[in-house]
């Protein structure tokens, strides 16, 4: 296998990347994953059981959980960009450096679920309160997943069996660490925003 | 410059929330808007869809579509507007 | 072109890197895409054999009024389990069993995209299969439908509905892997020159079908955790005193279950589609017509799902909208049917096996879409939901059309798979008995659904005109039971005394009748360049002055070897590691807290099947290869080195790039 | 071959119309049901043209075009005829149209409730139905009598705690199902006095298969009679034997009487008994209200019909003797 179809990765007959295809694939399917919960979240928007509801969302904080989300998108692409140009060094930082955003949302997330609960939004009051942990728990799950899988990439590069060239799986881990994010955009513009 | 501009919408979508009396369809309308900027923006060039081949875009572009026909379906069924 | 059939070589050793000697261990860690598919055939007719037992207890209990061969109670959990397995463990995994072995040879690759995720897909198919199975041992089946609805499958008694929705979310993984896989192989690994209007109708419909499963199945595991968090965490999503809405599941549910439908019928549509041209010797009456019928069912069958609730208090709106696109799904249904008689119409027709069973679903399918068009009628439709007349609506699909057209493509693709044809009098015999044990169970079906005999009761009164019928049907039932046996025996004989099949056993059309019988384990010699649809018969024969065709071309028997260096990915043992953990780990939660412990050792072989996965190089002579991050969660991680040989025959990619056309015609249409 | 379904086709139609059914939807009784039936017909009736044609066509195929022996000639290449499909697209797509035009008609139709209408609160339970006349104070289970000269108009749900059923007599009109936090309705009418039976129609657990219903059409003098006995306090003599039992025993804890201590309030979870003698079934329409099936029932109930009392669904086993089983037995049919 050539080095110019290592840094593309594998390619098919037409041309197009297989596992980049792959990977969009999987990508639509979790378009309808999170379809689903999220329309059920807002067919529950209003059932709150005599329960709190959309009122205790804390939105400046969510707001920063939201942006430091985003920013991680960012930091993800420099660890791309940084295999592009084959510096490992520099691409295991940003890859650091998105899996600690991450880890932040998460941190943010929890302290958010303990602050509902100490509320009295669980997910055992109200269908709204099912809809809403369940969506955002899920999210957070795919968070987990990706930071999981971040530093995995960070320590399969240090122990020299994830090489700078062979950036296909930055590139992949990548595109599923946006979709996560763009996930969030949604879940944050229609669960909080349009919500309070 | 992208996460700058990303920034800022968030800042932009926020400031809209906290807009008082704000006319709700408005509200709905320029969050969503808002919302779709900062997806597009994020698909086409950090996830770079923009770049690749048609395959791949078709891919994710039938799971939003059909995510997307599923909110409305779902919610007019059961919001009464097909329900009458 | 030349390279299609290589001149036999006299080599006796396979060459090729990777090759698989027996022995059990072989099987297991194999990334074959064909031992994967017979592996999933060879299970899912075990299956078939406990959901058609199943079916014959549940035709005793039925046989006479007021019968007690069985308890209410065992009674519900039969037809749970009947549907469950018939849909999940046989339909389904045939289709995969289909896919798996023939996608590769049809589209002339050597391997699906990612082998070891196909690996993955069987075990994690066969140990949820067996999971599911096994609550017969662990407290009785599950007994709340194959369906589910809620509140039914959230009541507390319902305690084995956990381990419905749980199989369901397991199998829902390997399906969703090799709906991925099957996508990436049919769009990316097609041989140079097989533009999409190039590939087989079999392809075209596997590949509709890969694309209903990737858009559909998220939606059911999203209604499954609903119902298992309603279970065992207290949630309150279709809990009615809290504001939940029960019709919700059901939207869900059908949202997936009606393309489901299409996922199981549209592959025997591909099947007969290759059948027919062969024992006709015409080709496909409007290739293009019939590949856009089946998109168009596909695209269709996203927006008909609530004829399944028109009995639910839906609203008159919504029922006519429903009500208008589900009868419009009859027209490009209508349109396959009116292609394949044109297929036939005019040809030279050999009435072996499989061309039997092809007519015979056409006939058979005819009459379930017939009666489904009724179903349409939202009036007429609430006389018949939830009565025998659906029974027998869609057993004529699924039965007279699904499993007609696989029993098709058993007897067609035996000779390919064993080298040796079955039994053309067993098969007439499986043919017949078959064809008429199934019309005696299910025609009079329709009519006990008319004089109201209601679906899933286990018990009905005698003086209501039912019993004479429910007698026909359950002798049907037996008939069709009986028609098994020349089956099985063909299968279990003659795969190893029948009669030798040269390599293109029936002069076939398609790119896996140009290499040996049974296949080289690397498939292709040289991976084959075409020029054209049914591009082995052009090469094998050309039209007259009359349009007849006229043989230009015969072809030597190729060989099983070749001389060549072919490399192909490395068995692994991480797939099976991997779906075990996951197992484990649906153990523990039905355990709980017991099972807390097997919950976290499944959790950790399962990361453990990962992470090696991750760190395996597939193909480790040839060294250069990428590492990958295996995805623990989902499955569905694209995480492996495809097999790049199809990659080095690449010679003008941007040429099949140009008309790469997608299959669905989603976002245009 | 192929003829095996026509043949059972023409014998079954043939069996089917040949007996009145008291369960079926091919004998329509009153106007909806015979709306649906016309509509059903119509569809069956092009449905048949198509059958026979794709099965014919199919058949002489597999005649006509066989390949016999000494014939070498290729058949004729054909790749397709776009006339011939556009042809195949358009008809059927007009067919289907035709069909669905009545059909939006019929659905609007169906949905409408009729002016005058008696009104009657359908309550789905598991196993059994319960029936409430709003306007007439009466209360019954399985067993619902509706006047022939009047329609009926049904508001059908559950207990929140319950699950879906599906209401349907299939003379009547189709089923509509009983849906827990929803109100569903449906308009039956019966212009002939007579007896019509209905099965429940969506699973709903253990015991579905046995909580069906009956429907007695009955002139307007026969229903307004039946609504007076209706109204009356249950005839109980409160210092019979039999009625200390019912309160010993607890039966009152689940079943009302009306003008009694046992009165209930229409808060049992049990079928109310008040007139229980005068109906024909018990257990969810299941068995005919005999002495002997009585006392089969109150020895052990789960025997005559699967349920949960445990939970709460069905009744449990009181653990009777059989000179208590006689008395209760003698004390509820003779609650008219």
């Amino acid at each position: 296998m050539s080095t110019e179809t290592a840094v593309h990765g594998p390619v098919g007959t037409d041309g197009a990347d297989i596992r980049k295809t792959a990977m969009w694939a999987f990508l639509g399917s979790e378009c309808l994953f999170f379809g689903s919960f999220i329309a059920t979240f807002l067919l529950y928007s209003d059932e709150t059981n005599g329960g709190p509801g959309t009122e205790l969302f804390d939105i400046p904080f969510t707001s920063v959980s939201s942006f430091v989300l985003l920013m991680s998108s960012l930091t993800m692409v420099l660890a791309h960009n940084a295999y592009e140009r084959e510096d490992g060094r520099q691409m295991r930082i940003w890859l650091m450096a998105t899996a600690l955003l991450g880890t932040v949302f998460l941190g943010g997330q929890v302290f958010e679920f303990t602050t509902f609960y100490a509320e009295g939004l669980r997910m055992d009051i109200s269908p709204f309160g099912s809809a809403f942990f369940v969506l955002t728990g899920f999210h957070g799950a795919h968070v987990a997943i990706g930071v999981i899988m971040l530093t995995s990439m960070v320590i399969m590069s240090r122990r020299g069996n994830l090489h700078a060239h062979r950036g296909m799986n930055v590139e992949l881990v990548g595109l599923y660490w946006h979709f996560v994010d763009i996930v969030w955009i949604v879940i944050f513009t229609v669960v909080y925003l349009l919500q309070v | 410059m992208i996460a700058l501009f990303l920034g800022i919408v968030t800042a932009v979508e926020i400031a809209i929330a906290y807009i008082p009396d704000l006319n709700r369809t408005l509200l709905t309308v320029g969050l969503i808007g808002l919302g779709i900027l900062k997806f597009s923006v994020v698909v086409g060039w950090f996830m770079h869809l923009r770049f690749e081949n048609k395959t791949m875009n078709r891919l994710f572009a039938i799971g939003l579509v059909l995510a997307l026909s599923l909110f409305f379906v779902v919610l007019a069924t059961f919001s009464g507007i097909l329900a009458s | 072109m030349a390279t299609l059939t290589p001149e036999a070589t006299e080599l006796e050793e396979p060459e090729e890197h990777g090759a698989e000697g027996g022995g059990l261990w072989s099987w297991i860690t194999t990334v074959d895409h064909k031992r994967i598919g017979l592996m999933y055939g060879g299970t899912a007719m075990l299956f078939f054999l406990i959901g058609g037992i199943e079916a014959l207890f549940i035709r005793l209990q039925l046989a006479v009024p007021d019968a007690t061969v069985l308890t209410e109670a065992q009674y519900n959990q039969l037809f749970t389990m009947h549907g469950t397995t018939m849909v999940f463990l046989v339909i389904m995994p045939l289709a995969a069993a289909f896919g798996n072995y023939l996608l590769p040879l049809m589209i002339g690759a050597r391997d699906v995209a990612f082998p070891r995720m196909n690996a993955m897909s069987f075990w994690v198919f066969l140990f949820g299969g067996i999971f599911l199975s096994s609550s017969f041992f662990l407290g009785g089946f599950p007994d709340g439908g194959w369906f589910g609805y809620a509140p039914l499958s959230t009541q507390s008694e319902m305690i084995r509905m956990d381990f419905w929705a749980l199989g369901l979310l397991i199998l829902g993984i390997a399906s969703l892997a090799g709906a991925i896989n099957f996508t990436t192989t049919i769009f990316t690994m097609r041989a140079p020159g097989m533009s999409m209007f190039k590939m087989p109708v079999f392809v075209w419909m596997q590949l509709v079908v890969a694309f209903l499963l990737l858009f559909s199945l998220p939606v059911i595991t999203v209604a499954l955790f609903e119902v298992l968090f309603d279970r065992n965490f207290g949630t309150l999503f279709f809990d009615p005193a809290a504001g939940g809405d029960p019709i919700l599941y059901q939207h869900l549910f059908w949202l997936f279950g009606h393309p489901e439908v299409y996922i199981l019928i549209l592959p025997s549509m591909g099947i007969v589609s290759e059948v027919l041209p062969v024992f006709s010797r015409k080709p496909l009456f409007g290739y293009q017509f019939v590949v856009f019928a089946g998109a168009a069912i596909a695209l269709l069958g996203f927006g008909v799902w609530s004829h399944h609730m028109f009995t639910s208090g839906l609203g008159p709106v919504a029922e006519s909208a429903f009500s208008l696109t589900t009868m419009f799904i009859a027209v490009p249904t209508g349109i396959k049917i009116f292609n394949w008689i044109g297929t036939t119409w005019g040809g030279k027709i050999s009435l072996k096996t499989p061309m039997l069973f092809s007519l015979g679903f056409i006939a058979m399918f005819t009459i379930g879409g017939l009666s489904g068009v009724t179903h349409a009628v939202v009036p007429a439709d609430t006389q018949q939901t939830d009565t025998y007349y659906v029974v027998a609506h869609f057993h004529y699909v699924l039965f007279g059309g699904a499993m007609f057209g696989i029993f098709a493509g058993i007897y067609y693709w035996w000779p390919k798979i064993s080298g040796r044809y079955l039994s053309e009098p067993l098969g007439k015999w499986h043919f017949w008995l078959m064809l008429i044990g199934f019309n005696l169970t299910f025609a009079p079906q329709h009519w006990l659904g008319l004089q109201g005999m209601a679906r899933r009761t286990a018990v009905y009164p005698p003086d209501i005109g039912l019993e004479t019928l429910n007698m026909v049907s359950t002798i049907g039932a037996f008939t069709i039971a009986v028609s098994m046996l020349p089956f099985l025996y063909a299968m279990l004989v003659n795969s190893r005394t029948g009669a030798p099949a040269p390599a293109d056993a029936w002069d076939g059309r398609t790119l896996e009748w140009s290499i040996s019988s049974p296949p080289p384990h690397h498939n292709f010699h040289d991976v084959p360049t075409v020029e054209a649809i049914d591009d082995f018969w052009h090469q094998k024969y050309g039209e007259d002055d009359e349009g007849r065709a006229v043989r230009v071309k015969t072809f030597p028997e190729p060989s099983r070897y070749t001389d060549k260096y072919i490399h192909l990915p490395s068995p692994s043992y991480y797939p099976i590691m991997l779906a075990g953990g996951l197992v484990l780990m649906a153990y523990g939660f039905i355990f709980a807290p017991l099972g807390i412990p097997l919950f976290v050792i499944g959790a950790l072989i399962l990361f453990g099947g990962a992470f090696g996965w991750a760190q395996e190089d597939p193909d480790h002579p040839m060294g250069d290869h990428d590492d990958h991050h295996a995805e623990p969660d989902d499955g569905s991680e694209p995480d492996e080195t495809a097999e790049e040989a199809a990659g080095d025959e690449v010679e003008d990619p941007t040429a099949a790039l140009a008309d790469g056309v997608v299959a669905d015609g989603g976002d245009d249409a | 071959m192929r003829l095996i379904p026509l043949a059972l086709l023409i014998l079954l139609v043939a069996s089917a119309c040949s007996d009145n059914l008291p369960r079926s939807t091919l004998n329509p009784v009153g106007e909806n049901a015979e709306t649906i039936d016309n509509l059903f017909r119509l569809t069956l009736a092009i449905a048949a043209v198509f059958f026979v044609g794709v099965n014919a066509a199919v058949l002489y195929v597999a005649i006509r075009y066989r390949a016999r022996k000494g014939d070498d000639r290729e058949p004729k290449q054909i790749h397709g005829n776009d006339t011939l499909e556009i042809t195949w697209t358009v008809i059927p797509a007009l067919i289907l149209a035709a069909i669905a035009v009545p059909t939006v008609q019929t659905v609007f139709e169906l949905a409408e409730e009729p002016a005058d209408a008696l009104q009657v609160e359908v309550i789905g339970h598991q196993w059994w139905w319960e029936y409430r006349y709003p306007e007439l104070g009466v209360v019954t289970a399985n067993e619902m009598w509706i006047p022939t000269d009047q329609p009926v108009f049904l508001s059908m749900t559950t207990d929140d705690e319950d699950v879906i059923h599906s209401f349907w007599i299939p003379n009547l009109n189709g089923k509509r199902d009983v849906v827990p936090g929803r109100v569903n309705t449906l308009t039956i009418s019966a212009p002939e006095p007579g007896v019509y039976l209905g099965q429940c129609a969506e699973f709903c657990g253990l015991s579905h298969a046995r909580m069906r219903m009956t429907v007695h059409a009955a002139e307007p003098a026969d229903f307004d009679a039946w609504v007076t006995d209706q109204l009356a306090p249950g005839n109980v003599d409160e210092d019979s034997e039999g009625w200390g039992l019912f309160l010993d025993k607890g039966c009152s804890a689940c079943h009302a009487i009306g003008g009694t201590e046992a009165a209930g309030g229409g808060l049992n979870p049990g079928p109310d008994l008040t007139h229980v003698g005068s109906r024909t079934t018990f257990a969810g329409g299941s068995y005919q209200l005999t002495t002997e099936n009585l006392k089969a029932w109150l020895r052990n109930p789960s025997e005559l019909k699967a349920m949960e009392p445990d939970a709460n669904r069905g009744m449990p086993n009181l653990g009777l003797t059989e000179d208590e089983i006689d008395t209760l037995v003698a004390f509820l049919q003779d609650l008219k």
